[in-house]
């Protein structure tokens, strides 16, 4: 059974409650090397998805994507606004016209993912969200080249997503604001390498629940 | 949280409006998606835009009148504003000769300007600002902009007003800041409405030095000094950046953050006038006040801009902003 | 104490000289006895003088130019100055059509302004400003000038630069204080450079309802409140003092006292613009900013002005100072 | 042995440490219901008074507090300065032509109190320097006609001083600073009136070692 854009407002739900629930502890890192504002900024994106939502539940992916992007883009600023709205209309152009099997989807992902690592002018390694999208584009592509189940996906990609925003603890923050304290970014998770990885997970368990 | 706000997220929209009556002679306020823009418009002149998060006001929205901006696009507290802000800010005021966007270089400011500038129908260019100098000039992100974008608007919005193309606007604007440089220092952190709470903790006996405009940590925690002291080591690294020869030109420019009463800011003014004129420089303008400020954040800048003719003859042109005005 | 400071005793001299080196166009310093004063002065005007303890900067030495203050003399913080600075900025000013004192209603300010107008040489006379409704009008010393000086200030100002003899000045002077009223609260103490630490302490969820510039205790200690609900007890109680009709024409002057940034006094702007707009009143000039300070204090307060034409068109008349300009 | 200036400069030694010594509880006092300044005020006038001593130690009185009247009205402000100005230089118009003992000096005293009062549109009961400077001027002339020996006039003085500044503790202000607290202002002794009450002891300490 393919997964339609109808699924839309339940993922967006699935997402409001997730930052809503961690949103102290994330706040507190983007506190202790940012400026504070990345979970307001997630919200403000995510109400207005929520807004849309029955709307964008409607279209085709291609559409929807744009549609979201657009949202993200005019509702979130900051560098993970223009971020998110360059990864969703990334995958609006990438997705066009393509069979979005798991195949399909992970190569539209990657192409995406490709876009805000030059959209950012950055790469793994840098203490960014990057450092969880990057990894689970890539793990994605495996599992779909292997055939994988959809289960055994889900679950290497909220692996791997835990893996690489853990991972960015020990980094030295070279791009956002958290790249201003240099060597005293040190010891802090990236607040939006941690909310990307939420974001997995939420996404991961409504379509394992879809799925089963 | 000592503020005076009924809730965070409607006091950007109920300030704007305070703000757009309060000025209702120089500008309107576009409420959807934000901008605040000209009243008075002329075609065939170059528009400058701006933008950034809120709470450095009066930075950028006071800055939007005759002589200076043409718009400014407000984002979220500390939160740059949203590419469809641009885009409806450039067509509102397009006077027919392109759009300059001037934008504070920080990931969010300069990527939602780009996206903005790619989508746009219209001629448009920018200039970054960067004169923080507390960063290495090879920091991987380069570095911040702060209080020189007061004047790198100033200058070139008067260039706009009498007459010069896109091209010489920009050029003048990288002109303007790569013959700037800016260095701060936090007597405390600020209070995010959001959040409620200091963003950092400081010791009574401590300063953050070489901070940016978001009350985040700076470059470094040191021990609080006596205000000669801090403004001999600030005069000292700006002076290490900039090329002063011996009669160089300069405006000096003391910015407080927006807790540093101006009995202080005067007092540092004073200091590095003595410094700065000691090094042989002649400061031919100044500026004293609050103008690109971190809330309720204590603690101030100094910015330092050597000035050629051209420089000096569109500072002292009219300008009539909120903010700034003269000569009109 | 996070103060930008060497020494307190030095504070005031040096933060003066920067000042004076920052407005020099304008304005001249006389260190001894302290006095700040125009450039270009006029003979056959009245000439204003204002004054009063330091740490309400830009009050009053930032009004001091053309169609504002001839001089203004500088106590040390919040100490009223002394009758020397008086005599001698009367002396240095005088353009032969006589003095006018404009002084804030507290005993040291009036009993020292009282000493130098009787030992002064020339005609001379005072207008009183005690626009703070916190206090009943019988209070035993009458009611305390605060943020409505900037008003007088302004308006006879424009008049005096006009040609009004001292008596019309006068007289005009007293019409505004009388006309206005002004009502503020504070979310925290200050610190006066020589003490180091603050006056008072309030906890997180209280504030100071009807105070003064000097960073004391107000009329009560209240529970804070959204901004909504202080806005309208505000205005509230500056519509009982002022006789309101509908259509009434007035100035709405939000000032901030110095720790609370711009974003919030435009809030407060909007909140107090609604208010009594809906009272029918029609808000024709604003003015909002830290214009009358008390340090690095986080707070603001209301000034409202009922204007009549003549005050409308002196208040638009030119001036040219280090903190208000405008027309020129 | 008549008091002579020469004395002054001894004087202003007492004064500068009495009131450096009490300088903290007595700028408590002033915090607690006025601005803070009042010892700075003090401070400042003293320290000009002793750049003067020596040249005032050469007047006669009339002159010499005409000299100390002109220089605590330049260097002190505030309200404490207008009064203690008025006070000097009342001094020196009423000891004009007067015989300076005992009793003439508490007729000028008493003259120079009254002008403080006008100055200040005040008198006692009102929480301020007045309720020590009233009653002491007073005292002062009870014990000249008495013809009291110096050193029980002193000890008098001092103790119509020390009930004087104490009696304005549970007094609520109606002048001053302290008058815009209301009845908050109750309860706590009055700042000007402690330093008034020092300085008086002060003076008879020197006053009492000088005849001894
Ligand atoms: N150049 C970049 N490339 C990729 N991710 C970035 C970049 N800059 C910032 N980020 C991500 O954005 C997050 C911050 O987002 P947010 O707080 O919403 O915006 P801002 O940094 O403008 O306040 C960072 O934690 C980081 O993960
Ligand atoms: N009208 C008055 N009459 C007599 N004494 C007064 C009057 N007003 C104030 N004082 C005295 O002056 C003292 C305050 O002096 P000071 O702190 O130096 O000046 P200020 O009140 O201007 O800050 C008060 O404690 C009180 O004793
Ligand atoms: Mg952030
Ligand atoms: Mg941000
Ligand atoms: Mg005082
Ligand atoms: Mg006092």
């Amino acid at each position: 059974m393919p997964i339609t854009p109808v699924i839309f407002p339940e993922l967006v739900r699935a997402l409001i409650a997730v930052i809503d629930a961690n949103a102290d502890a994330v706040t507190e890192l983007d506190q202790a090397i940012g400026d504070g504002d990345h979970v307001f900024n997630l919200q403000r994106g995510l109400q207005a998805l929520q807004q849309h939502a029955d709307e964008i539940a409607a279209l085709d992916w291609p559409q929807a994507w744009q549609k979201i992007g657009m949202t993200v883009m005019s509702a979130v600023g900051g560098a993970s606004g223009s971020l998110y709205a360059t990864l969703l209309i990334g995958l609006a152009k990438s997705s066009q016209g393509k069979s979005l099997n798991v195949q399909g989807f992970s190569e539209a992902l990657l192409q995406a993912v490709e876009a805000v690592k030059q959209r950012g002018k950055a790469d793994v390694g840098e203490k960014t969200m990057l450092d969880v999208l990057v990894p689970v584009a890539q793990a994605l592509q495996a599992e779909a080249a292997a055939n994988s189940a959809l289960p055994t996906i889900l679950a290497r990609l909220r692996q791997v997503a835990a893996e690489g925003a853990e991972a960015t603890r020990d980094m030295v923050a070279t791009k956002g604001r958290a790249s201003f304290l240099g060597e005293r970014s040190k010891g802090h998770v990236d607040a939006g390498a941690k909310t990307a990885q939420l974001m997995i997970a939420a996404i991961a368990d409504v379509l394992d629940s879809a799925a089963a | 949280m000592k503020k005076f706000i009924d809730d965070p997220n409607s006091l950007l929209d109920t300030s704007l409006q305070g703000f757009a009556k309060a000025h209702a002679d120089i500008l309107e306020l576009n409420p959807e998606p934000r901008f605040v823009y000209r009243k008075q418009r002329k075609s065939g002149k170059v528009a400058l835009i701006s933008g950034g998060g809120s709470g450095h006001e009066p930075l950028h929205s006071g800055f939007v009148g005759f002589g200076m901006l043409d718009a400014a696009c407000p984002g979220q507290v500390f939160t740059s504003p949203t590419p469809d802000q641009m885009m409806a800010a450039a067509e509102a005021v397009d006077g027919g000769a392109g759009i300059l966007f001037i934008v504070k270089n920080y990931a969010g400011d300069v990527m939602n300007f780009e996206m903005a500038g790619e989508m746009l129908a219209l001629p448009n260019a920018s200039v970054l600002v960067n004169d923080d100098i507390s960063l290495p000039k090879s920091h991987s992100i380069g570095r911040r902009g702060v209080a020189g974008t007061t004047i790198v608007e100033k200058i070139v919005g008067a260039a706009a007003e009498a007459g010069a193309d896109l091209a010489s606007c920009k050029a003048l604007g990288e002109r303007v800041n790569q013959a700037t440089a800016s260095l701060g220092v936090a007597l405390t952190s600020c209070t995010v409405p959001a959040l409620g709470h200091p963003t950092f903790a400081l010791n009574a006996d401590e300063m953050e030095y070489g901070v940016g405009i978001h009350g985040e940590r700076g470059r470094e925690t040191v021990k609080l000094a006596g205000a000669s002291e801090i403004v001999a080591q600030l005069t000292d690294h700006i002076a290490e950046e900039l090329p002063i020869a011996p009669g160089s030109k300069a405006l000096l420019h003391v910015n407080g953050f927006g807790g540093t009463p101006l009995i202080e800011l005067h007092l540092v003014y004073e200091l590095a006038w003595q410094q700065l004129t000691r090094r042989g420089l002649s400061i031919q303008r100044s500026l004293v006040g609050n103008f690109t400020t971190s809330l309720d954040m204590a603690g101030c800048s100094l910015t330092l801009t050597l000035l050629d003719d051209e420089m000096v003859a569109y500072w002292d042109a009219p300008v009539n902003t909120a903010a700034l005005r003269w000569g009109c």
